[in-house]
């Protein structure tokens, strides 16, 4: 165990507890403290981070180490692709915060969303820099638990029959992550991430096991990143507030899942061997089903938070189907997605949330001609929306190009029509939302409707919108600069594989 | 020197039991400081004589067994102890407020609090087999009068039935106690394995199954449980606690002991680890859905007591060092975690004045800390991480996995998804609001409810705290492994 | 073995077996103590008549175990049956299971 | 041949009346019944070499247990005025036959057990008679109780103070006692019998407790026999129930406990093992302590009430 | 220079987006100033590597004509647009920029990634445009605009997956060389071909053309038919170097294919009756030329070079003049002498009358064709196309007459018209095309409107029954089947499990067998059990 500088990935965890405890403790009154608590976590801990990230290009290496028990340690350590999540989340994390400081204003429980909402980008931060699965686990069950009272807010009963389900799943996904781990463990012992995989040496006589424990563990990290057959509980979710479906799907809970199974291919068994026992297919497979039939499934939702859900449920998959196709395009394709999908997630529902707050409008048929009414949270939806079809320059563009180049480059031109299918898909169910709101009539009801947000809470709201908005935009547009998450994602998968 | 400590973890309790019986204020205080103050102090010392010295015995009056009763003191007795010394602690502290000194429930309440306590230490401490039945009548009949305290016509049928039942086993217990005796000269549970390698035939086996079904119903496994879920969920909150945290396991450390002890390595009679272990699965399947169809709080922590006893049972066939592991800290985890589920119960009881479900709606306004600790000790109990139930699960499984068991692993897997089920069922009756768009109502928590809430909180850290500082405790835990579960 | 032990150990085993049926059977509890202490008595028997008792000296340790558990069985007895009268109070029936809960 | 055939009485009347018991027609005749199998039984232990166990059956086993339960039933059943069920015919077939059949296996398990055991020599007992020198004593049972085993005969001290402890929680509000009011009728000759009897127990007590060294008696007996006289007394109205246990009373209740722990504890600074008795006066300390303390909580037992005093 | 072409407009959208185009809204035409002066002025380029995926921008020689075409058609209308547009002005001229903004884009992008966003872009604006009247008509057809612009995007993101894969982010000037001999090359060339030929409007991805362009605003439609639809060609152009074509390349094919669409459409358009529809299929009918064009470049690197100005005349040609027609309609051409006759220019350069330059291209575009070998059918049919397009030029004229309605000529139209006229002959001049023609080519231009005349003449004398027929010909047909489709009997839902009744059922069981667990005699025989399993066990 070491405290001092090398543990820097613990205190970014522990930040984020210990605000979380604060909040817990300080109760439901005192807003301001509470706000400044909120803020000051966000940023003391993005500043840990960028602190972090500078360090790590200049070569310095973190790591946290603390056995857990005997042969079995938590470990905590900094890589790049810890810091592409950390940044993101922490980036996000405090975003989100003001944009739920605006959004919760006047409403109940807040000390216990705050609190929770801390912890879930505790267990965030830890699963990005877990060391090793069983480090990795851990943080990641967390989430589920943090999770949960977040999915469940609103103490209504849909609230907690989306909160049983969600439950049921992961729990579940849980339970086979753990039983794959005990094997693995029993295999391998404690093996840490190892870049390219700690598994090859293991790979002859233990063919099956390893398949075993990958089929045990892709679907562990798959409920959670929603693929395919394991997806439901993801829409159920949405009766959750917005800053919390934000985060569910932007960055904590689908991306953890999304993470995890990065973290399978790459870091334990590496793409090589579970390209060698026929696993990156089957991952590829199932990541490519789902995102088709997340987008199949988005078109024939009418609630507009369901229909950004299931899209999540076919966004997600890339990261899953570019890291499954493997070689260095593809990869860089669903890595950099993690950002790309989070940032433009985010947008879509800091509005979807505006859209609620401000006029009540829930479903899509409410959209009509709400550009007129809200149109900066308007050109942020589109903005958003765009990124997800993946129209250039934004975000969305340079993952579906990356993907795409990468999967003829590994032999997997099918991959490429999977993208074109899902790519018009998704035009198919947002631009429709979008014709409606900039080309629809505003229905008289509507255009008489007083907007709910107004003032600071419209800073609050709009501000952060605005900000993710540009980012998912500037993501894009600016690939090519050093510093961007394409940037970032070329120099990791060039450098280390 | 050390041995020293163990008379006083036995006698200071015991002491402290007679004063309390005097009417002073002053000596019901003095008793239960010198009775239950002193253990952590004790088991501090008495922890690096262990670690120092490794097991050892001690002879009362002098007089060697097989005449005399010895004592022994391993690492298992010593989690047992340390467990006695801080739920039990943690619990009586809580116990202060209801049961003052000076008032006639304080009277009546902390004598059998504190024989209860000396009963537990000297059980875990006795190695001597009719010694054990005298505890185990002792631990039976000062635990029952603190189920009935609450005064509840549920509670006193539940104490009715408990009472019966543990006679039943205490003398299906004794019976076998006898046969053995018979067959092999010495009531000492260490001494009696040289004989009873020599000896074989029909009676020792009898005597071991007799003794098997004595424990069985005291240590409430399945079917034998039936006595104590109104049992554990009438009783009042401390006495819950310490119940289905400490009580119940006097029987499971007595099968321990019986069964990784004292019955050779060989003995035919070893197959009933089989048993244990179906009947273990069995508890640990029952009891979680039994739990889940529970409409009162207290009652669902109580199945789940009966659901995690499995897990106990469940370890037995295993023999493996990672097995031996994995019960210790279930021992210890559980303990924790159930004893602060059961205070923070007993909590929001007194909050809401109702633990069924259904009126549980908004603990989280109304008493945030005990709810938390709940949540908390529930985290545990399900065996996610962090917590020591998690670790606890993750050895369990390792060790099942180690000896090829997939049905074990199947089952293992499927009792922490139904502990998952009850636990976040209550979490969310607790998290209900009946009307959403209702305003917060700011009822302040009065500083007495806080000290109560924090005393389930201080145990819930603690199975929270398990989860990481396994590695010390696990090093000292594994000295004291059984022959035979130690090897590699 | 001699006879007498025989025929006092067949007596300890009977008694402990009508112990067990009166116990699981009986419906008011003050039988169900009865057959307790009857079982109490059987187990005993077989200690003291295993423990030489028939062929003397007679081993004192089983002897001192009964002394034991007979005032083990007293005070186990007096506290359920104080417990008995407290049910009776509390729910107006000193049965554990009223007919009509079946 | 003449020994055999009391022992096949005994043995025929002790399963007879076990029977009985539980088959009793009403819960009165089978609490008779059950005194009488203690009493049955005392004689088998006289016939086993027992004359320990044939005391305390006698004096505890038959007499205190039975008076407990006849107290009871008199108040939870005479009192109330409900009129005694029939003991076995309310449960259906379908419960009563398993727990017959598995009763009829336990007994045909147990009986072969016990008779297909080798009857070797105990080596605990064995030990216990070579040093039984050492003690003092020269009953043996006494050596065990308070030599060799004494921690066990502590903690059944501390099992009696649990009963009593427990009766107290359990101590229903609204039925006081078992005892007479004061407006107890007195029938003439009873006090004329008392002022006999009183003393005799009391007597006996004592003798009993200094004969436990070397004959058959000591504390348990002798508490036993002591508590009798009490219960006499409480029956005849001499003694009636207090509202709050006194000091004296409590001072007696734990003093069994405390002493034999204080005695056992009085050893460890001069380096000896705990329990280890200093000399004879110590058995007799203790056992006059224990003495008292099972006499007044069986009786306070018996009373059912906190404490006692002499009636006005 | 060139970020100006590309931001200006934006910033202006950006403008209009904040604010209702007020007294500034005279800046709006002239954000397409800097693309006349790229075309105009001598290249530069501008490396930007830290946009997007690294972005490279410049005019070259293929370009040019393009953005020429761009810079004055976007200018003219938007000027027109000006007064024009009383209704959604605000998103109208957003749309109108940010198409703007993309089309730029792709004529400048000498990369794979800029070249796409821009193309992507512009599609999407230009959903805007069409949808600009918000009608119902409006709306179907810009939803079958967006639907053939996505399906058109995504085959070419397809094709450019499959060129990434081995060149990255490609740099177009040099992909030619870079294609030859690829393994990719053959589907991508596919994939990038039906992609393109979607803006093309090529048979028989056509179906958007003649349903958007009619419902556009007449500014928005001028530019559609005039310019955009022309980024299919540049897409063909930039993606598909003769060197793509492989081995045997379906050139062949190709020209029938191309031929075929401008017999078609032109024929097809002599049936509809909106003078907007009639401009649009009149436009399908041009690019199956260009088409014909297009594939004879594919021969080789030395037919290339040889068409490439063709091609670029040509859409220079095309595309003022179709622009004007579309402004025309717009400003009631029949309702004086000197405005038919100003309607007239336009409409007989298309026919390909001599001396125009409509007349120049075809001369330009036949010698091209003879130049690259070409079978004298082709050559023919070339020519033929004259026939119906004067034709349905003639159509147009009736139809205008019956439909004017009284209007003001806007000086843009005026404008447009003569650029339509003298640009031609000064690009020609630039790229040493321009020559006035001989007698024998002069013929070749005036047999074909001559024969179309005697047509005419003879289709008036006979009275033959005008035939009209829907503008969205395939989507009519499809209607026509749905009832078919419908019939097909759908496959009936399962019945909801019935598991929460067995759960329910299992859950009260398990109460009561606890409940009876609960009494001694039942867990009292369980005991009993239990002790004899032991024992067996441990015993026997």
């Amino acid at each position: 165990m070491n405290f001092g500088w090398q543990a820097l990935p613990l205190y970014v965890v522990l930040i984020s507890v210990v605000t979380a405890m604060l909040i817990f403790a300080l109760g439901e009154g005192r807003q301001h403290v509470r706000t400044t608590l909120n803020l000051g976590g966000a940023i003391l801990k993005l500043a840990l981070i960028m602190l972090m990230l500078l360090a790590i290009q200049s070569g310095a290496s973190f790591e946290f180490r603390m056995s857990l028990l005997p042969g079995l340690d938590l470990v905590l350590h900094a890589d790049r692709l810890t810091m592409l999540f950390a940044t993101l989340s922490a980036m996000l994390w405090l975003i989100t915060t003001v944009y739920a400081i605006g959004y919760l204003e006047q409403s109940p429980n807040r000390a216990r969303f705050f609190g929770f909402f801390s912890l879930c980008v505790a267990a965030t931060m830890g699963v990005a820099s877990a060391g090793n699965l069983f480090t990795f686990f851990i943080f990641y069950e967390l989430l589920t638990l943090a999770t949960w009272p977040l999915v469940v807010h609103r103490g209504t009963p849909e609230a907690f029959a989306a909160g049983r389900l969600y439950l049921a799943y992961t729990l579940v996904g849980g339970v086979l992550v753990l039983i794959g781990l005990i094997w693995l463990h029993a295999l391998a012992g404690g093996s840490d991430f190892i870049v390219g995989g700690s598994l090859a040496p293991l790979a002859a006589g233990n063919e099956n096991a390893l398949r075993t424990i990958f089929v045990l563990l892709m679907l562990g990290f798959g409920v959670k990143a929603a693929l395919l057959p394991l997806h439901s509980w993801l829409p159920r979710a949405m009766v959750a507030p917005a800053p919390v479906s934000a985060l569910l799907h932007a960055v904590a809970v689908v991306k953890a899942g999304a993470f995890g199974l990065v973290r399978l291919v790459q870091d334990v068994f590496g793409f090589d061997l579970a390209a060698s026992l026929g696993l990156a297919d089957v991952l590829a497979w199932l990541a490519a089903a789902t995102v088709i039939y997340g987008s199949v499934l988005a078109l024939r939702q009418s609630d507009l938070k369901r229909r950004l859900a299931y899209s999540t449920v076919s966004q997600v998959s890339y990261i899953a189907l570019g890291v499954a196709t493997g070689g260095m395009l593809a990869t860089v394709g669903g890595l950099v997605h993690l950002v790309h999908q989070g940032l433009t997630k985010i947008t879509l529902f800091f509005c979807a949330g505006n859209y609620a707050e401000g006029l009540g409008v829930h479903s899509i048929e409410e959209l009509d001609g709400l550009g007129q009414r809200m149109p900066v949270t308007s050109v942020c939806f589109t903005l958003g929306a765009f990124g997800m079809i993946g129209i250039p320059p934004l975000a969305g563009f340079v993952t579906k190009w990356y993907l795409g180049a990468g999967a003829v480059a590994a032999g997997a031109p099918w991959i490429i029509a999977v993208i074109v299918a899902s790519t018009l898909l998704n035009a198919a169910y947002f631009l429709p939302l979008v014709h409606r709101l900039w080309f629809r009539p505003l229905p008289e009801a509507m255009a008489e409707r007083a907007l709910a947000i107004r003032g600071g809470r419209m800073q609050a709201l709009v501000g952060p919108t605005v900000v993710v908005a540009a980012m998912a935009l500037l993501a894009g547009l600016f690939a090519g600069t050093p510093g961007s998450p394409l940037f970032w994602v070329i120099r990791m998968v060039g450098g280390e594989s | 020197m050390p041995s020293e400590l163990l008379i006083g973890l036995i006698f200071l309790p015991l002491l402290g039991a007679c004063l309390t019986v005097l009417p002073w204020r002053w000596s019901t205080r003095l008793g239960v400081f010198a009775g239950l103050v002193s253990l952590p102090v004790l088991l501090v010392a008495l922890t690096l004589a262990v670690i120092r010295e490794g097991a050892w015995y001690y002879s009362l009056g002098g007089w060697t067994a097989p005449l005399g009763i010895r004592l022994f003191v391993d690492p298992l007795a010593l989690l047992m102890l340390w467990m006695v010394a801080i739920i039990g602690g943690v619990a009586a502290a809580h116990a202060w407020h209801d049961f003052r000194p000076g008032t006639p429930e304080g009277a009546r309440f902390w004598p059998l609090w504190l024989l209860l306590t000396a009963a537990m230490n000297a059980l875990f401490l006795s190695a001597d087999l009719f010694n054990l039945y005298v505890c185990l009548e002792l631990v039976t009949l000062a635990a029952i009068p603190l189920i009935a305290m609450a005064g509840t016509a549920t509670s006193i049928r539940a104490a009715m039935r408990y009472l019966l039942l543990a006679l039943l086993a205490s003398l299906v217990y004794l019976l076998g106690v006898a046969l053995l005796y018979n067959a092999t000269g010495t009531l000492d549970l260490y001494l009696m394995t040289q004989t009873l390698a020599a000896s074989d035939g029909p009676a020792t086996s009898l005597a071991f199954a007799l003794i098997a079904v004595g424990l069985l119903l005291k240590g409430a496994v399945f079917p034998l449980h039936v006595w104590l879920p109104n049992a554990h969920a009438s009783a009042p909150g401390p006495v819950s606690a310490v119940l289905s945290a400490l009580v119940v396991k006097t029987a499971v450390y007595l099968v321990y002991r019986l069964w990784l002890w004292t019955l050779p390595a060989e003995d035919p009679m070893q197959g009933a680890v089989e048993l244990f272990a179906v009947l273990g699965a069995a508890a640990l399947i029952y009891g979680g859905i039994l739990a889940l169809l529970q409409e009162r709080l207290k009652l669902v922590i109580a199945y789940s007591t009966v659901a995690q006893l499995g897990y106990l049972l469940l370890v037995l066939p295993l023999a493996s060092v990672t097995a031996w592991q994995a019960a210790s800290y279930q021992l210890l985890s559980h303990g924790l975690a159930k004893a602060a589920m059961f205070l923070a119960a007993a909590n929001i009881l007194h909050a809401v004045g109702s633990d069924r479900l259904a009126d549980l709606e908004r603990l989280d306004q109304r008493t945030p800390l005990s709810l938390f600790a709940l949540a908390l000790g529930g985290v545990s109990i399900m065996g996610l991480p962090p917590s020591g139930g998690f670790l606890a699960k993750w050895l369990l499984l390792e060790a099942a996995w180690q000896e090829g068991r997939w049905l074990l692993l199947f089952v293992l897997v499927l009792g922490s998804l139904l502990a998952a089920g009850y636990v976040f069922r209550i979490l969310a009756a607790a998290l209900r609001r009946a009307d959403p768009t209702e305003a917060e109502d700011a009822e302040g928590t009065s500083p007495i409810g806080r000290r109560q809430a924090g005393y389930a909180l201080l145990l819930a850290l603690l199975a929270l705290l398990a989860g990481f500082g396994a590695a010390p405790i696990l090093e000292v835990i594994d000295a004291g492994a059984p022959a035979g579960w130690s090897a590699p | 073995m001699s006879a007498t032990a025989t025929i006092y150990l067949l007596t300890a085993a009977a008694v402990f077996g009508i112990g067990v049926y009166g116990l699981l059977q009986a419906r008011q509890i003050l039988r169900q103590l009865l057959a307790i202490n009857l079982m109490g008595g059987a187990i005993f028997l077989l200690l003291i008549t295993l423990g030489g008792g028939a062929e003397g000296p007679p081993d004192p340790v089983p002897q001192a175990m009964v002394l034991t558990g007979i005032v083990i069985a007293v005070s186990a007895t007096a506290f359920a049956l104080a417990l008995l009268v407290k049910l009776q109070d509390a729910t107006g029936s000193s049965d554990l299971d009223p007919p009509d809960a079946e | 041949m003449i020994a055999l055939t009391i022992d096949a009485i005994i043995a025929i009347g002790i399963v007879w009346l076990a029977l009985q018991t539980v088959r009793g027609a009403n819960v009165f005749s089978a609490i008779i019944m059950f005194i009488v199998f203690g009493l049955i039984m005392s004689l088998a232990w006289a016939r086993l070499h027992a004359p320990d166990l044939a005391l305390a059956e006698a004096a505890i086993g038959a007499g205190i247990t039975g008076a407990l339960l006849l107290v009871t039933w008199r108040r939870v059943h005479v009192l109330e005025g409900r009129t005694p069920q029939v003991g076995m015919a309310a449960r259906s077939l379908w419960l009563t036959l398993p727990t017959a059949l598995a009763a009829a296996l336990l007994i045909a398990s147990l009986g072969w057990v016990a008779l297909t055991l080798p009857a070797e020599p105990a080596t605990a007992g064995e030990l216990a008679w070579q040093r039984l020198p050492e003690m003092g004593v020269s009953n043996p049972v006494t050596g065990v109780l308070l030599g060799f085993r004494a921690y066990d005969t502590l903690l059944e001290m501390a099992v009696l103070l649990a009963a009593w402890l427990g009766a107290r929680v359990v101590a229903s509000e609204l039925r006081p006692g078992a005892l007479p009011g004061p407006a107890h009728e007195e029938v003439p000759l009873v006090g004329a019998l008392l002022s006999l009897v009183v003393p005799i127990s009391l007597l006996v007590a004592v003798y009993l407790l200094q004969a436990g060294g070397s004959a058959p008696g000591g504390a348990f007996q002798g508490g036993a026999v002591l508590a009798a006289g009490g219960v006499l007394l409480c029956l005849t109205g001499r003694l009636e129930s207090a509202d709050q246990t006194s000091l004296i009373e409590r001072i007696v209740l734990i003093l069994g406990l405390a002493v034999f722990s204080s005695v056992g504890l009085m050893m460890l600074p001069l380096g000896e093992p705990m329990l280890a008795m200093p000399g004879v006066w110590a058995i007799y300390l203790i056992e006059t302590a224990l003495l008292l303390s099972i006499a007044l909580t069986l009786v306070l037992l018996f009373a059912a009430a906190p404490g006692l005093r002499r009636s006005s | 220079m060139i970020l100006l072409a590309i931001i200006l407009p934006l910033l202006l959208a950006a403008a209009c987006l904040l604010w209702t185009p007020g007294h500034w809204r005279a800046l709006l035409p002239a954000a397409s100033l800097p693309a006349v002066a790229l075309a105009l002025l001598p290249a530069e380029r501008s490396v930007l590597d830290w946009a997007l995926l690294g972005m490279t921008l410049g005019p070259d020689a293929s370009g040019r004509p393009f953005l020429l075409l761009l810079g004055v058609t976007w200018t003219a209308c938007a000027w027109f647009a000006l007064g024009y547009i009383q209704r959604h002005v605000r998103s109208f001229w957003v749309f109108w920029l940010l198409t703007l903004t993309g089309i730029n884009l792709v004529f400048l992008a000498q990369d794979t990634a800029a070249f796409y966003c821009g193309y992507a872009l512009m599609s999407l604006a230009g959903y805007g445009l069409v949808l600009h009247e918000r009608s119902g008509e409006a709306r179907r057809a810009g939803r079958v605009y967006l639907m053939l612009a996505l399906f058109g995007e995504a085959l070419i993101i397809t094709g450019l997956f499959l060129l990434a894969a081995r060149f990255g982010n490609a740099e177009l000037a040099t992909l030619g060389e870079r294609f030859a001999g690829a393994p990719e090359a053959d589907p991508a060339a596919a994939f990038l071909f039906a992609g393109f030929a979607v803006k093309m409007g090529t048979l028989p991805l056509h179906v958007w053309l003649p349903m958007a362009h009619p419902v556009a605003p007449v500014p928005a439609s001028a530019i559609l038919s005039g310019v955009i639809v022309k980024a299919g060609l540049f897409g063909w152009l930039r993606f598909l170097p003769p060197e793509a074509a492989g081995a045997a390349p379906p050139v062949l094919a190709l020209i029938v294919l191309g031929l075929a669409g401008a017999f078609y459409a032109a024929l097809f358009g002599l049936t509809q009756q909106r003078p907007k529809a009639i401009l649009a299929w009149s436009t399908v009918s041009q690019m199956g030329l260009l088409l014909t064009l297009f594939a004879a470049s594919l021969l080789g690197v030395v037919e290339r070079e040889l068409l490439l100005p063709v091609l670029g005349l040509w859409v220079l040609h095309h595309g003022l003049n179709k622009a004007a027609l579309f402004l025309a309609t717009g400003c009631a051409p029949t309702t004086s002498s000197w405005r038919i006759l100003l309607f007239a220019f336009p409409a007989l350069s298309l026919a390909g009358l001599p001396w125009t330059s409509g007349a120049l291209a075809k001369d330009a575009a036949k010698s091209g064709l003879d130049a690259a070998h070409m079978p004298e059918w082709v050559i023919t049919a070339f020519a033929l196309t004259s026939v119906t397009t004067t034709l349905l030029l003639w159509h147009l004229l009736v139809r205008l007459r019956q439909t004017d309605k009284p209007a003001a000529a806007h000086p843009a139209w005026i404008l447009l018209t003569v650029a339509g006229l003298l640009l031609p002959w000064f690009w020609a001049g630039t790229i040493g095309q321009a020559a006035f023609p001989d007698m024998v080519k002069i013929w070749d231009g005036l047999w074909p409107l001559l024969l179309a005349a005697t047509a005419i003449l003879i289709w008036q004398r006979a009275q033959i029954p005008g035939l009209s027929l829907p503008e969205d010909e395939m989507l009519a047909l499809g209607r026509r089947l749905r009832p078919v489709i419908e019939a097909i009997p759908k496959v009936p839902k399962p019945a909801p499990p019935a598991a929460e009744h067995v759960s329910s059922a299992l859950m009260s069981v398990l109460r009561r067998v606890e409940g009876r667990l609960t009494q001694l005699p039942i867990v009292g025989p369980f005991a009993l059990a239990l002790l004899l399993t032991a024992w067996i066990i441990g015993a026997f």
